[in-house]
Formats: structure tokens, C-alpha cells, sequence
């Protein structure tokens, strides 16, 4: 027990940490944006945003090792501009967490926004706030209680990414191998044991994690 | 509508390694007996679970002893029907056309190669072959580095295929001409791969699974079975 | 200077509204549903309108041939919502603060905890909106809106929610405002016929969606031009007439066989009806020399804090007269007259 | 191309709407009773049901495995007393599916719940309705928005799930063999074309569909 | 009947309010942010107080000690609320019909149609509610309560946004419904003191979180008890005196060297001022018989559509006078005399 290896779970969290961080930044925009129209394009591309979860993760972990590896046009850019590679680092772990996560974000975070009470955003346009400026200081407010929710599920989405991530990142022992390819390994070794325990970490890390995420939600929705 | 009998069928567990042959293999079965055959290929470990909690599997075609072994003590299979019916070999597979060509394990050591695919040693029968070959070859403290582990040797060989490792250590029965080019890895650097199969006991169709088992190392089998790259052994009995 | 020129339709509901008014306030009185709160938003760009112009101080805000649309948050507008429309998530002081920028956060200060204390609600600065009651709201919205010292002041009923104590003291506020710091357009739509008249320099009559009078507030009270005018102002006596007769000076009008003077007043051929404030209705003691003075009798009396509706009946004529409650006994015992002054009679179109 | 077997995507289709179904049946109570508690408690079972977002697909089945499969006390009794198996069967697939996929319903539901505005509810108490009227006449439909992106969202997870129902449900051809696990097995056989052409037809049923359910939220919500 | 006896704190605020009133209408005034709406709310059983009983008709609402706190659906309760709270998603008919169980459908159906066309919203019942103008929201909120003819009656400001005639004519509507459905009670809250005096019967004055005056409309209204009494139903001239002195038929107060005669009227340790409503003030020719009759100086002139407000200075008084507008010209030459009757002044303690 004592000899425990804690690396893929300081990992998994780094990578999970990271990839909602991104998923963020580029998720909560684009669902605003997706929210600006309310046309069929843009529920087109909804759709379009949300296959990533419908996809088998390994699958898309494939897809993503064609489209970003090391003979990819952008692998070879990246290889040859910066002399980096995002497959088989923790780079290619949190890309691969980044994909399969953000549609959940994005979609939740659309439907937060689509729910505001328009008349509150009239009432800021009238104060002569630009639209940049509302942005912050009305949609993400009011829409907060469902992007939390969708930032708690992207997080745990990428926290527990297995297929995707072992595909785009490998398995290697101390420098990608996440908390979950290292419980499915020792499953398929046949080491229930080990099994348990790091399902035990897992579970009881993530139960903290969400925890501190539910209540900081609420936290910050309260006072209303 | 007559048929009272309920339709014969036999239900195949096979380790993912066996694909390609077992899908031939199959066809042939099916043809001689009139039986369709349904194969669940997967991870070996994993179907392993999977009957110990109940799957409907007649026939179990390991690719690691090791699982046989396990399900035999606890009293799933018919002890006598487990037979090895191949082995498996490995070899250095890398990009056609690349550059760095590698005809020796030692070829894994020059610098052009950055990474190296091998299944994982952990739990995938030939990972740990790999593992073996490399550490017999002295090579492995050196190579350890460069190596990334597939789920199975069938993302060993994604990572192959799509030109992320420039190199790796694959099961010759994954080799497709073409694909790949394939350097048979000398069988003495590692244990052998000894595949088993074996019938399960809670089975209704024994006589048909046991039927199954001699046809795969029987005359039809058997030069199919070679020819997806395995070794079978000569019937010892 | 503002000008308004549009038409808008909603579901069922047609917009043409057609104004101009002058800097200084002005009042927009009509019945629920009237298109009030719609001409306003048009006003601010949050309604774009289906066609015709707004034009600020010689700027246009919107043409609609020209597609020119200016957006909300440049126009500099000050608006009041109805339903007030605060921040939730903001508390009063950062509901207050957030139209205000560009300036030193000094004076930020200054000039919200003077806004606070302008509206008497200071000490409520870290409260939210829904912690305040109806009328605090009403005040937060006002103060977030009067802080921002905008070119065109649209108040869509702001006293609605407010005891009179503190609404006088705001009117107070407003004109106090407006007459330090503001030279722009102020529109103020109201149901208060009095809080109109004591703010307000010019009138705007509203009815299904059309501007059915505009003029200075006197003009409008004294001569509503039609009998949706009168309606809206509150008129109690619209009393359609059988003939009218041009006389020397002024008309001669029959109701049910019972005669009325009225003094000279432009005339129109859609004249059908006349009237008269139920306030202006005198009873007096026995003359029979005086024109409009007859015998009557009473019908209901419905009586105010101060004054009561006395509705009588006087030849043909059924009129409603609000008197003092004071005077009440006397004109109960009907042994006054009713005069209807005739200076005090307007004619009205269809 | 012809002899493309198309039984993975019916199963598929029908195991992901069933699942959905059982979802929203179990999920949407759950989330509005959790909602109805705003202390740790719930926030602590909140993140319980978040779990099996964390765990790795595969390793959640196993542990679906054990506890329902033939060997287990569940699964003993349902074989003894109903002559039933769950595990290996579409029903197994069913369940795998909606463990994966209903803690996202009943997220973005808890969330959509706590949106709603406290004064309609205390209106329609004063009109004497019943909470469970309340329930049906005001939390569900001002809730829908919500709801129905997690809808989609689980929808979606239980059509792509490939790690639990592989476990749960073993993969065999005609029977339990799901879209993604078809789809992996044809990339596990080296069959890139044929996976290619199953997640070209995956995709672009996940897309009508998806957008379909995206087009009826609006619709729903449209007059508003 | 109606008994509450309660308290609550908010924040800062707090709420101690006895009080017990009959069936019939009674009017809550006070000012924003007294505590009305929350009272209401805990009546209706929204709002748990902190201690205390509610019981209506003998029958326990709500009692602390005895914890029991009837469910809010239980109490068959009517509640108009200040801020409406309209289901977004249910158009006016279903709004309406919200509330309607346990009868027919034709009978609803005949039900929903009449009570539309009572509020004149007929045309409207396939709107949603953000269709629909201020005034036409707040007519559904009514129309929404009233159809379910409940046991007890909450009006939050039932007519805040709406015009004078449609909210003559819903007042009318209301009182009908009253006296042809209703036996209960029926709290209604206000700002308007003449819409208080029309519909109520009965009155409560709140400040401050506590009932400062109740009591049938003429009573408060003629004799306000305190100096927040006074203010809250709007008394303009409430005046701090410096001495008091019993006298044969009542009082003699001096304010500031001027000698005021104050008919009898009960009288505690705390009076400190006396009041006057301001339309009692009258002008009088010459005739210096009359108590508390003065000359005066005008201050100030504030006119209104039919009435001004008169600031005028007589000896060491000042003090407010509404006056008809006919009467100002006369007012303003100063040759009149002010009279303030002793008949209308009353005490007000702290
Ligand atoms: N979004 C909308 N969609 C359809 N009809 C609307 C909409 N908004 C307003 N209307 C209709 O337009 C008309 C005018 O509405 P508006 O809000 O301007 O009235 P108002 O004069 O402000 O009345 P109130 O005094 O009651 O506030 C109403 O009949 C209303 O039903
Ligand atoms: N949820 C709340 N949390 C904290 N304080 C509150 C809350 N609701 C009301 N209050 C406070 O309680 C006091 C009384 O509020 P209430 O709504 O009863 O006033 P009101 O008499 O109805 O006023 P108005 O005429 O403005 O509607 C106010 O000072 C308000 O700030
Ligand atoms: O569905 Mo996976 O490939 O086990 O993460
Ligand atoms: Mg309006
Ligand atoms: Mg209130």
C-alpha cells in the first residue's frame, strides 16, 4: 500500500484542471456566440459541437492521433516551428481531455444564457455598456448556476477520459499515464486489488473536487 | 415454424490478436458444420472478467495462459478441453518508406527513432513479450525512454500506422503486407507466447465448442492459423 | 428636440406614432395597452420600428429608408423601466454604479452615495434588489438611471410603486435634476393626472397606438380636442350633443331638449359631444339671470377624503360635479342651482 | 459497402433513447428533490452522482459487472426469480448506458431547478396547486431549457458509450454489439475503412438527430 | 375576521405587527418599505414569522409555539402580487385558469371568458404575458386571483399601472365581486389615499415595521393619531407646537407667539404637534370674530389641474392651504383672511 505510485492522479488533476480552464476560454464564448443566433445554422453547428461525446472516446482519440500526430501538417509545424509534439505528452493528454469535454460545457453554457431575461440585457445596452462589457457583467453572472454546472461536468468528464487520452497520449508510466489508464491497467493485469484502491483515490479525490465545486457554485449564487 | 429445436449457435470469446484469423477461421467452421459462429473479440483480461460474471460464451481463445489458468481454478472451463493452439511471435514493424529503416532490435537504439510502440507489459501478453525481447537484447534501460504503451497491440500498431512512433513491436498476426514494414523479432528473446483455449463449462453446445477447438488446430485451421503469422504446435497427444 | 415619426405592429397591435416635442418634460398619458412603453423602447433602439424616423437634437437615431439604426449604447439614453429591470446578481450600489464610467473612482463614489441618499436608501447600498420592497426597487431603478446624466430621459411610470411622501420628494428630486443639469428631452409616461400636470410642460395623448392631442399641459386639460382626449385626461362629463348652433358669441348646444352655451372655440365637422371637469361645475344660490344655470336634482353621491362626486340630474342633462365636502349638505338639500359655466365647456370631436 | 451491417446503429439508437427515457424518469425527480435541499447534504449526494462521469468507462463497468452480473446477489435473483439476465443482454447495455450517461441529466437539471424564479412558485402555491402539480405545470416547463440540453447531453453520452456497455454487455455481433464498439472493432481489426464509414454513418445520424432534439427545445420554448 | 399578532426580522429590518380586522375591505397604507408586502406574505403563508399567531374565522393559520404552520395551498388564499409573478410560459387563459380545479370545463370555460371580459383583456387569452403592456399584466394578475373567489383577499397594489378609467372600472368590479361572492376578508395595500378611501372600510397605518393607527377610514383619516399617522395618509400640515392649554371647550396650543384653539380631543403625555389637512384651510373676507382666523402672506403657489397648494405665513405659523383654482386669484391679493377651524385640527402625539 505504501508504495502506491500518485503520479497519474497529480496528473489526471493537472490535465483535468487545465483542459476545463481551456474549455472555458474557448467554450463559454462560442456558446455565447452560438446564442447570439438563434437560427438553424447555429443549431447545426450545436449538433456538430456535441459529436464528441456520441463518439467512442478511443475513436476519437484516433482521430485526434491522425489529425494533431507527429506526420499531421500541425504536427509537423509544431515539430519543426517549436520542436514540440503533443502526442504522447501530457500536451496531447489535455488536448484529448479538452475535446471530449468542452461540448459539455458549451451546451450547458448555451442554455444558461438562452434563459436570462432579456429585458436585463436591454436595461445594461441602455446604460451604454458595450456589448463586450455585458458580456461579463451580465450573462456570465446570471447564466453562472448552469456554466458551473456545465464546468463541474466538463471537469469530471475530463478527469475520468480514458480512451481518448490513452490514444493521443500513450500510456507512458510517470509522464502520461492518468489516473485512469493506471485503474484500467491494473484491472486488465488481473490486480483487483490495486484496482480498488486507486478507484478509492479516485472516487474519494473526486468526490472533494466536486464537492468544493458544488458549494463554491452556490457560494457564488447566493446572496440572489 | 416446425423447428421445435432452438437454432444451434456458437459464441466465441477471442483475445483481439485474433482477429483477422480467427474471422477466417470462422467462416470455414461455419461452412463445414452449418453452425453460424459469433466471435466477441476484446481485450483478453477483459473477457476474462467478463465470464467470470457470466457471459454466454462457449469457447475461450486466450491470448495470455495466464487468464486460462485463472478461470480453470475457479471451475469455469472443462479442465481437459484447454489446449494451446498457437503462438504468437513479435517483430519490429515501422512506417514503409521511412527513412530509418530497423532490421535488429539494436536499430531501436538510433537517435532518428524518437518513439517506440509496444503494447503494455502490464496486462498485454505481447507488451510484455516486447518488454522481454528488449531487456534480453540489453537494450531496454536505453530504450525505456522512447517507449509509449498501446492499450493492446492493436493501438501499437495505431500508433505505428499513423506515423506517431517511428517504431514498434507488434504481433505478427496484426502484419498486413503494405502496411507496415516487419522484422520477426527472434522467438529465444522471449518467453513464448503460448495461446490457450479452452470451452466453458456452463456451455450447451460442448460438442460443437470442443468440435471448434480441433478445427482451429485440425487441417483447415491450422494452415490459416500459420498463415496470420502463428505458430501452431504439432498435436502432442 | 426630439422627433418621432414610426409605425410598428405587434401580433395585433399598430403602432403610428407621430410627435415632436421640445426639450423640458413631457408627459405621455393613455389607457393600459395604448403603446406607451412601446414608443419609448423605439425611442431607446431597443424596438426597431418597421418604418418612418427618430431624430435627437438634429442627430437621426433611426431612418428607417436610409437603414440607419444607431445602436442603444450610443444614443445616451436614461431609461426607466416599468418593471424596473434590476440587476439581480448586482447589489444596489453596484446596480447604481453600472452605467456610470469614464469616471475617477472618487468621484463614482461621491456621486452614488449621493444618488442613495437623493432616493433615501442609504445603508441599503450592500442589499440586493430582491431584498428592498416594491418601492425601493422602483427607487434603485430611478437613481441607477438619473445617475448617468443621459441626453433624453425616458421614464416609463416611474412613481407607480411609491407613497406619496416619497414620491413628491422625488418629483422634487427630478425637476431639481433636471433643472441643474439638464437641457434635454425628458419623456414621462404617468396614469397620475395631477403628478402630470405638476411636472410636465407639454402633453402627449396616447390612444390605440396614435397621438390623439399634444400641446402645453393647460392647452390639453383645458381644451381636450376629442373624446378620447377627454377620456384620457379623466374627464367625468362627455355628454353628446343632439345640435349645436352658432350664436354671437360662442355656440348654442341642445342635450335632450335642454340648452347649453358655449363659449367660441374652434370647430370642426366631427364635433359631436360636449364637456366639461366635473370640478368646474358650480352650485350657486337662486338667480335665474345667469346662462347654463338650472334646477336639479341628485342622483349618487360618492364621496372622497375631501371632496365627493355628486352626479345630478339637470333638464336633460346628467352631469357629474365634484364639490368640497363642506359644500355637500348644501347641495344635497337641491335647493341650490347647478351653473355650467359656459367658459369652462369644451367641444369635442368624434 | 452493401453488406454494411446496420444492427450496431439500431441498437444503438434504441438503447441510447431507452436509456434516455429511464434517465428522465429517475434523473429529473432526483434532480428537482436534490434541488429542493440546498445543504451539504445533497451537495455531498451531488457529487456522488457526478462519480461515474470520473471513472474511466471500463472500470465502471467492471464494477456493473460485479454487481449485476450472474454471479452477484441482483443477478441471482432476477435469474432464480424472473428467469432474467441483465448482464451480456440489450437490457445490460441499457443500464451501462444510463449509469454513463444520467448523471448529466440530472446536473443540468439540479441547475435548471435552482433558476427558476422563487416568486412563480409561491404563486402557484397561493393558487392552491399541489407540489407535484407545481412540479409539472411550473418546474418542468420554465425548467425545460435546461432539461433538455441535458437531454441531449445524455442522450448523446448513452449513444457513444463504448467502455461500460462493452463490459456490461459483452460486444457480440447480433446481439449486443453497439455502434462505437462496432466501430472499435473494425479499427481494432485494422479495418480503417470500414470504421471510417461507420463513424461517417454514426456521425451523421448523432448530427440529424442531435439537431432535431436542439429544434424541439426551441420550439418548446419559443413563444416565450 | 383576521387576527395577526406577529414578528419577523429581515436583515435589518423588523416586523412587530398587530393587529385584528373584520371582513370587509381594509386598506394597508404606509410608506415603501414599511413592511406591507411581507405581512402579506406571511398571512399567505409565503413568509414564516418569527413568532407570534395568525388565525383567520377562529381558524389558526399559523402559531410558534404551537408549531403549526398550515401549508400556503391550504389556506385558500387570494394574492395579487405587487410584482404580478405571471407564468412566462402559460398564456393569459391558462394564467387564468391556473388557479381553477375541481369544476367543469364548461364551467370554467363560461368562468375564464367572463372574468376576461371584466378586465377588458378579451382578444388576449392566446398572449403570453411578455406580449402584454404593464397595465394589461397587472389586470391578469387580478383577473388570475379573482377568479378562484378565495376565503381571504391579498391586493398588493391591484391597480398601480393602470390608467384612471380602466382603474375606475376595475375598482367597481371589485367591490361588485365583493358584495355578490364575499364574506371574507380583504387586505388591500396602497399608495393611493383617495382609492383608500373609496374601496376601504377599514384602515391600517404601518411604519416602520409596526401598525401606527388602525380604524375605520373616517376616523384615521379625520383623526390621525401620531405625527407618523399624520404623515402617512398624507397630511400636509403637521405643526410642532410650544405650549398647550386646556380650555372650556377644548385646547389653546401657541406656536411661535400664535394662539391656536383646538376642539376637545383625548389627549396623552405624548402630544407634540397639532395637524390640519391642507383642503380644510379656508379663506374668509374680513371678519375678525372668527377664532383662529388671520391674516397671511403667500409663500409660495404650486398649481395643480383644478386645485393649488397655497404656502402661506399667518403670525408665527406656516402652513399649507389647497384652494380651488377659482379661488386663487382672491387667495393670492392677500386681502382675504385665513381660517384655520378649530373643528378640524387635531392632536398628534410623537
Ligand atoms: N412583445 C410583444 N409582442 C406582442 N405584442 C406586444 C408586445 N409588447 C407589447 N405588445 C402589445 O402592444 C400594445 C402596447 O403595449 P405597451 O407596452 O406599449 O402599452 P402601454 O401603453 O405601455 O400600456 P401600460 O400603461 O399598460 O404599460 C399592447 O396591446 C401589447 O399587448
Ligand atoms: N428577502 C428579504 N431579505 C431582506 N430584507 C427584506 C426582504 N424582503 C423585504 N425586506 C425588507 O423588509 C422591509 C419591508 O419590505 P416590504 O416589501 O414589506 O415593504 P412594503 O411595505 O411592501 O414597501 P413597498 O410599498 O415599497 O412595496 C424593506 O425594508 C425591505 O428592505
Ligand atoms: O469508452 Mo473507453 O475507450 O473504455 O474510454
Ligand atoms: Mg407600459
Ligand atoms: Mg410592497
Amino acid at each position: 500500500m505504501a508504495d502506491i505510485n500518485l503520479f497519474p492522479l497529480f496528473l489526471s488533476l493537472r490535465v483535468a484542471v487545465t483542459a476545463t480552464l481551456l474549455a472555458i476560454v474557448i467554450g463559454i464564448p462560442l456558446a455565447y456566440l452560438l446564442g447570439k443566433s438563434n437560427g438553424k445554422i447555429a443549431d447545426f453547428f450545436d449538433s456538430v459541437l456535441t459529436l464528441p461525446i456520441v463518439l467512442p472516446p478511443t475513436v476519437l482519440g484516433y482521430y485526434l492521433l491522425v489529425l494533431l500526430g507527429r506526420q499531421s501538417a500541425v504536427g509537423q509545424f509544431l515539430e519543426n516551428q517549436f520542436d514540440m509534439t503533443i502526442v504522447f505528452t501530457p500536451t496531447g493528454a489535455t488536448i484529448a481531455a479538452l475535446v471530449v469535454s468542452i461540448p459539455f460545457l458549451i451546451k450547458s453554457a448555451r442554455s444558461a444564457f438562452a434563459g436570462i431575461d432579456p429585458s436585463l440585457i436591454k436595461a445594461a445596452r441602455v446604460l451604454g455598456r458595450s456589448e463586450l462589457s455585458i458580456f461579463f457583467s451580465i450573462y456570465l453572472p446570471l447564466a453562472w448556476r448552469g456554466i458551473a454546472a456545465g464546468i463541474t461536468l466538463a471537469f469530471a468528464r475530463a478527469l475520468g477520459d480514458f480512451g481518448a487520452t490513452l490514444m493521443v497520449a500513450g500510456s507512458i508510466p510517470n509522464e502520461t499515464m492518468t489516473m485512469p489508464i493506471a485503474i484500467y491497467d491494473a484491472l486488465l493485469a488481473g490486480n483487483r486489488e490495486l484496482a480498488n484502491i486507486l478507484v478509492l483515490i479516485m472516487t474519494s479525490v473526486s468526490i472533494i473536487v466536486l464537492y468544493i465545486l458544488n458549494r463554491l457554485e452556490k457560494k457564488a449564487t447566493e446572496s440572489r | 415454424q416446425v423447428e421445435q429445436e432452438p437454432q444451434k449457435e456458437l459464441l466465441v470469446a477471442a483475445a483481439s490478436d485474433l482477429t483477422l484469423a480467427f474471422t477466417e477461421v470462422g467462416a470455414l467452421f461455419e461452412e463445414e458444420t452449418g453452425v453460424p459462429i459469433t466471435f466477441s473479440f476484446g481485450s483478453t483480461g477483459q473477457l476474462a472478467d467478463q465470464i467470470e460474471n457470466g457471459a454466454p460464451f462457449d469457447v475461450f481463445a486466450a491470448a495470455n495462459i495466464d487468464f486460462i489458468d485463472r478461470l480453470k481454478e475457479a471451475e469455469l472451463l472443462f479442465p481437459d478441453t484447454q489446449t494451446t493452439y498457437a503462438f504468437g511471435r513479435i517483430g519490429v514493424a515501422t512506417l514503409p518508406n521511412s527513412t530509418t529503416s530497423v532490421e535488429t532490435l539494436d536499430d531501436l537504439l538510433n537517435p532518428e527513432i524518437k518513439k517506440i510502440a509496444i503494447a503494455n507489459p502490464d496486462h498485454a501478453p505481447y507488451g510484455l513479450a516486447a518488454k522481454e525481447a528488449l531487456e534480453t537484447a540489453g537494450i531496454w534501460d536505453q530504450v525505456e525512454e522512447k517507449l509509449v504503451y498501446g492499450r493492446n497491440i492493436s493501438d501499437t500498431l495505431s500508433y505505428i500506422e499513423t506515423g506517431n512512433a517511428e517504431a514498434g513491436i507488434i504481433a505478427l498476426s496484426l502484419y498486413q503486407e503494405g502496411e507496415v514494414d516487419f522484422e520477426l523479432i527472434d522467438a529465444d528473446l522471449h518467453e513464448p507466447l503460448e495461446q490457450s483455449i479452452a470451452v466453458i463449462n456452463r456451455t450447451n453446445e460442448e460438442e460443437l465448442a470442443r468440435m471448434f477447438i480441433e478445427f482451429i488446430t485440425g487441417p483447415i485451421g491450422k494452415p490459416i492459423m500459420e498463415s496470420y503469422g502463428f505458430i501452431v504446435p504439432e498435436e502432442t497427444e | 428636440m426630439l422627433k418621432v415619426s414610426i409605425t410598428k405592429e405587434l401580433n395585433q397591435f399598430q403602432l403610428h406614432s407621430h410627435f415632436e416635442v421640445k426639450h423640458g418634460i413631457t408627459g405621455i398619458i393613455g389607457p393600459s395597452g395604448c403603446g406607451k412603453s412601446v414608443t419609448l423602447q423605439c425611442i431607446a433602439g431597443l424596438v426597431t420600428p418597421d418604418s418612418g424616423e427618430i431624430i435627437v437634437n438634429e442627430k437621426p437615431f433611426f431612418h428607417a429608408e436610409k437603414k440607419l439604426n444607431i445602436k442603444t449604447k450610443n444614443r445616451n439614453i436614461g431609461y426607466v423601466f416599468q418593471h424596473y429591470a434590476l440587476f439581480p446578481h448586482l447589489t444596489i450600489w453596484q446596480n447604481i454604479a453600472y452605467g456610470l464610467k469614464g469616471i475617477s473612482k472618487h468621484k463614482k463614489h461621491k456621486k452614488i452615495a449621493a444618488m442613495l441618499k437623493k432616493v433615501q436608501l442609504t445603508g441599503y447600498e450592500k442589499h440586493y434588489p430582491n431584498q428592498l420592497s416594491g418601492g425601493q426597487q422602483q427607487r434603485v431603478a430611478l437613481a441607477r438611471t438619473l445617475v448617468t446624466e443621459p441626453d433624453i430621459l425616458l421614464l416609463d411610470e416611474p412613481f407607480s410603486a411609491l407613497d406619496h411622501h416619497v414620491k413628491h420628494l422625488l418629483e422634487e428630486e427630478l425637476l431639481q435634476i433636471i433643472k441643474e443639469h439638464f437641457t434635454g428631452v425628458v419623456l414621462l409616461v404617468t396614469h397620475n393626472m395631477e403628478e402630470a400636470y405638476r411636472l410636465c410642460d407639454q402633453l402627449l395623448l396616447y390612444h390605440n397606438g396614435q397621438v390623439v392631442q399634444s400641446g402645453t399641459k393647460d392647452e390639453v386639460f383645458k381644451h381636450p380636442k376629442n373624446i378620447s382626449a377627454a377620456t384620457i385626461i379623466g374627464c367625468k362629463n362627455i355628454i353628446l350633443f343632439d345640435s349645436l348652433s352658432q350664436l354671437d358669441s360662442g355656440f348654442s348646444c341642445t342635450i335632450a331638449g335642454t340648452s347649453l352655451h358655449v363659449k367660441e372655440q374652434p370647430i370642426s365637422g366631427h364635433t359631436k359631444a360636449i364637456g366639461i371637469h366635473a370640478e368646474n361645475i358650480q352650485f350657486v344660490e337662486k338667480d335665474p339671470q345667469q346662462v347654463n344655470t338650472f334646477s336639479y336634482k341628485v342622483q349618487e353621491v360618492v364621496s372622497g377624503i375631501h371632496d365627493s362626486d355628486v352626479t345630478i340630474q339637470a333638464g336633460g342633462i346628467i352631469i357629474k360635479a365634484t364639490i368640497p365636502n363642506k359644500q355637500r349638505p348644501a347641495v344635497l338639500t337641491e335647493k341650490l342651482l347647478v351653473r355650467i359655466p359656459a367658459e369652462d365647456l369644451f367641444l369635442l370631436d368624434d
